[in-house]
């Protein structure tokens, strides 16, 4: 394992402990590093939690700050955080208009998130599973969430900075998640800190297909294909899974797993791009970076949101947190 | 506290809370890496490390919890696990002791246990909207509730235990991460089941040895 | 080789496409991708105009727009640009009061940017030369230009946005250098696209250390240490180079190779932080992420800049490009 | 356009300049992997695509370039390398062929075409602020010029460019990407060196073969 650390014990605290240090600006750190949160709170703002296991960076830390999250609790790395992080989080946060939480689609995330729900007062749930990866959902465990929880994060977050009530939160939330598809690539394996060794074992010419985020073998194995080829299925399967509704104005964003260069991603959204625009889809807002990571992951995930005048507001509306910033 | 009150059955001994806590805590230690590899192999390869950092927590504070009436103790295990584990075994292993500290009575005997442990059994199913079948830690946990209500021998139900994991190895998980894995989740044991049984047959043995 | 690509001859264009498609508000691309520019100029603005060999992105075309660079020439991977499009980007960029060429100091980069300078009017150039790593360097080339190039393009693009004139650009500029230390260590060797192979080997418990950005090896090979060891070591050698100038107020850049996530990147902040403010700085500006990279490769760099009132507000003032935005 | 005006002297043949490029461009194209292997050693791995992309780039304009005369076609050929190969090669092989074409006459006899060549390598050490012993291409085009000066054949030039790149092999750089490595730059051919002697060998062999 080649990894800058000190221990893999305080691998996450260090780590957090310098994100918090450089964003000093926005960010406070919570007691025992339970959660990161918004230095200046909105009062009468509804307020955004999400979280989920670390190894995710920039997710869902370097998303709190204003127009976005208000708080975000990180768990071990690839596990989710437990109910005592939300319910800090929440009780420092919620100013007593409410609070959202935003939980991707694992079973650990809905377990933990569910339990600090129960034990809290005000709160409501968006679930987000955008990941088209996943087949014969229906008799599962459902769709993973993935990379389309930036998206959720960012246009609840500014609908909520706008003064939105938290059942309308609730819905548009779900709304902008109904809208999103995704689906990802591996070319290598993550490597857990603790675990020292990859995840999974690949060899150089082969891909690991419709990946999840935690280094957790995808659809199929198969031979490594051009970017366009890859580019071609990820969009077909995503295109197909959208229907009637692929037509009209998107958010395209490709996004890197944390081992994949820029240069690459850039090329990637120019195969998706132009597959998608041949189809009909409209690509009027875009986002290319590694923002939903999975460690030392090389790979990356396309994720197509359908957006209406609504959506292309909220996500156009000023953002300041340590990752994403505009408008201000 | 003592658990030792079923000593009638014949499969529960003198065996104070504390040397069952650092029984289970050592069995985890000892298994974590296979743990984890276990999860590596169908889910994202942290169970060991989820399971170890909540039962050294529990382990730390085993005074304490030792000091407490059954039901409070196991209710106080359960809350340290949900607090300390995460992931999906953090609220369904917390949710077993929760639900059995609240189901059991302070001094139960072996169909006392058996008639909490299938409450608490329910319990985990209800947090995990799932069920026997599904390539999960309740594979193991039914097999368990059986072989107690049918009065078996810590030994017996210890084996039953390592039976159940060892039969999740031709299933398709249906929940959990390995679900997402589809048919690829077949011929890989649950990372859960297996926790489930080391720590089943730590009790067991623990109890059998200080009966 | 594990990368997104179709083919190795046309990653570069492809990537440039999807580049300038995704940010289409700010940026136009010249003839045969030959540069690229700010969308809008500012008419009697100083030209700033940077580039070098690609592989580094987002350097320098992510850091092309208002508040930075006026244009980026990228050369074919780790090979500096031709003077044609030097000399195709000031001319349109240029829009009278001049252009300043910045420079990293590498001789290819230095020699097709002095015959682009012979050859256009009103052209004068930066060479930044930023890296401690290389010893003994008043007989050689010199020392490279790496990371701190980013600072030195921000803190001018901010003066040029408020009306310096070309000479006191330059001369803000060479300060600004002059102030910048840089160093950086790699896990991993980066894999160029044509080449198809890693540049070096190395093995699991090695790294090398005070290495450049193009592979090329560096200081010398060690044993993987851990993160604070390395940082203590590199902080050492930019203190060291820094003599009495290393107090007060400073930029802190952790700067990832490409292959490293933030996660490690924002804990080798936590150790460099920790150890400069143990030496009399203060960290009173960050910037931490993958900006000057090279390609895939696993590493960082540590970059400070000792900074004063005039640069901290340049620094501070507003930027809009593909990878560097705030305060609008 | 004819570069065949050397027989009086025996080293240049009847050959016209199309040949030539064509002659360059495939030893650069079948020696490009090599250059680069070079180049990855104790620099940044791109000497070989740079100086293929530039020689092949020639060759694409061949016709244009033999139909001027000799230094106007040498002129407008290193014109295209600067703007065609980048990097360090760029600008230095740009220049040394700039340089010949500016200082040549239309038709050199092997004096004229060495003393063209002395002055050609002053302007490439102008343009790299370098000279011989640095562990670059000087390091053969020198020897190169020696050669040339002492009316040696064409083989012989050949053969001292060889034994010059050979020559950096113990060297230490204090030019070029290499310099970066101090000490570590020592017991390895410089790139440019050795494409260099690639070229003179090529040049060589075919005015020989129409001798
Ligand atoms: N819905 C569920 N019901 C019952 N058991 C489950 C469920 N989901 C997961 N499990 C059990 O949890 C184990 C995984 O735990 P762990 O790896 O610690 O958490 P995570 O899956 O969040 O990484 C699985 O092997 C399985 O036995
Ligand atoms: N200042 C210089 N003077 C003479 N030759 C040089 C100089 N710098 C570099 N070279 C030559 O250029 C070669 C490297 O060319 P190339 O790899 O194409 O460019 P770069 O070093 O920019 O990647 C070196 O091997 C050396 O022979
Ligand atoms: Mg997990
Ligand atoms: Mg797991
Ligand atoms: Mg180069
Ligand atoms: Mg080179």
């Amino acid at each position: 394992m080649k990894k800058f650390l000190n221990s893999v014990d305080t691998v996450l605290t260090e780590s957090l402990d310098g994100f918090v240090a450089a964003h000093a600006d926005i960010l406070v750190l919570g007691d025992e590093h339970k959660f990161v949160r918004r230095k200046v709170l909105k009062p009468g703002k509804v307020a955004l939690i999400s979280g989920g296991g670390s190894g995710h960076e920039p997710l869902h830390g370097g998303l709190v700050g204003h127009g976005m999250l208000d708080a975000a609790c990180p768990g071990q790395v690839f596990t989710s955080p437990t109910p005592d992080q939300m319910m800090a989080a929440a009780e420092a946060v919620n100013t007593g208009a409410g609070c959202l939480f935003i939980v991707k689609n694992y079973e650990g995330d809905v377990m933990n998130f569910d339990m600090a729900a129960e034990m809290s007062e005000g709160v409501m749930q968006i679930v987000t599973n955008d990941d088209v990866a996943v087949e014969n959902s229906s008799y599962t465990t459902g769709r993973r969430g993935v990379a389309g929880t930036l998206v959720v994060e960012k246009i609840v977050g500014a609908a909520a900075e706008q003064g939105m009530a938290l059942k309308e939160l609730k819905a548009l939330g779900e709304r902008v998640n109904g809208a999103t598809r995704s689906m990802g690539v591996a070319l290598t394996s993550c490597t857990v800190p603790a675990a020292g060794k990859p995840t999974f074992d690949i060899s150089d010419g082969e891909m690991e297909f419709g990946v999840g985020i935690h280094g957790e073998p995808g659809r199929r194995r198969d031979t490594l294909k051009s970017a366009d080829a890859i580019a071609e299925e990820i969009c077909a399967a995503i295109l197909g899974d959208l229907g009637e509704r692929a037509k009209g104005p998107a958010l395209l964003f490709i996004n890197g797993f944390g081992g994949t260069p820029l240069m690459e991603l850039y090329l990637m959204y120019n195969s998706a791009r132009n597959i998608f625009e041949n189809n009909g889809v409209r690509v009027t807002r875009s986002l290319v970076g590694s923002y939903v990571t999975s460690l030392d992951m090389a790979g990356c995930s396309i994720t197509l949101t359908m957006l209406d005048e609504e959506t292309t507001a909220l996500w156009d509306a000023p953002v300041h947190t340590a990752s994403l910033r505009w408008g201000m | 506290m003592s658990a030792g009150t079923m000593d009638k059955t014949g499969t529960m001994g003198k065996v104070d809370l504390k040397t069952l806590i650092s029984a289970t805590a050592d069995t985890i230690a000892a298994h974590a890496e296979e743990l984890t590899t276990l999860d590596q192999a169908i889910g994202d390869g942290d169970h060991g490390l989820n399971m170890k950092r909540g039962f050294e927590a529990v382990r730390g504070e085993a005074e304490a919890f030792a000091a407490k009436p059954l039901p409070e103790a196991l209710k106080a295990i359960g809350t340290k696990l949900v607090m300390t584990v995460g992931g999906a075994s953090g609220p369904l292993f917390g949710t077993l002791f929760m639900a059995l500290g609240k189901e059991i009575s302070t001094e139960p005997d072996q169909a006392d246990l058996a008639t909490a442990f299938g409450k608490a059994i329910e319990a985990v199913a209800a947090r995990g909207k799932s069920h026997v079948g599904q390539k999960t830690m309740l594979d193991v946990l039914q097999p368990v509730h059986d072989a107690l209500l049918q009065g078996k021998t810590g030994a017996e139900i210890a084996d039953a235990a390592d039976r159940a994991a060892g039969a999740t190895v031709p299933m398709k998980a249906l929940r959990g991460r390995a679900s997402f894995l589809g048919d690829r989740s077949i011929g890989h044991m649950d990372a859960g089941a297996r926790s489930t049984a080391l720590l089943v047959r730590a009790v067991a043995d623990t109890i059998e040895r200080h009966a």
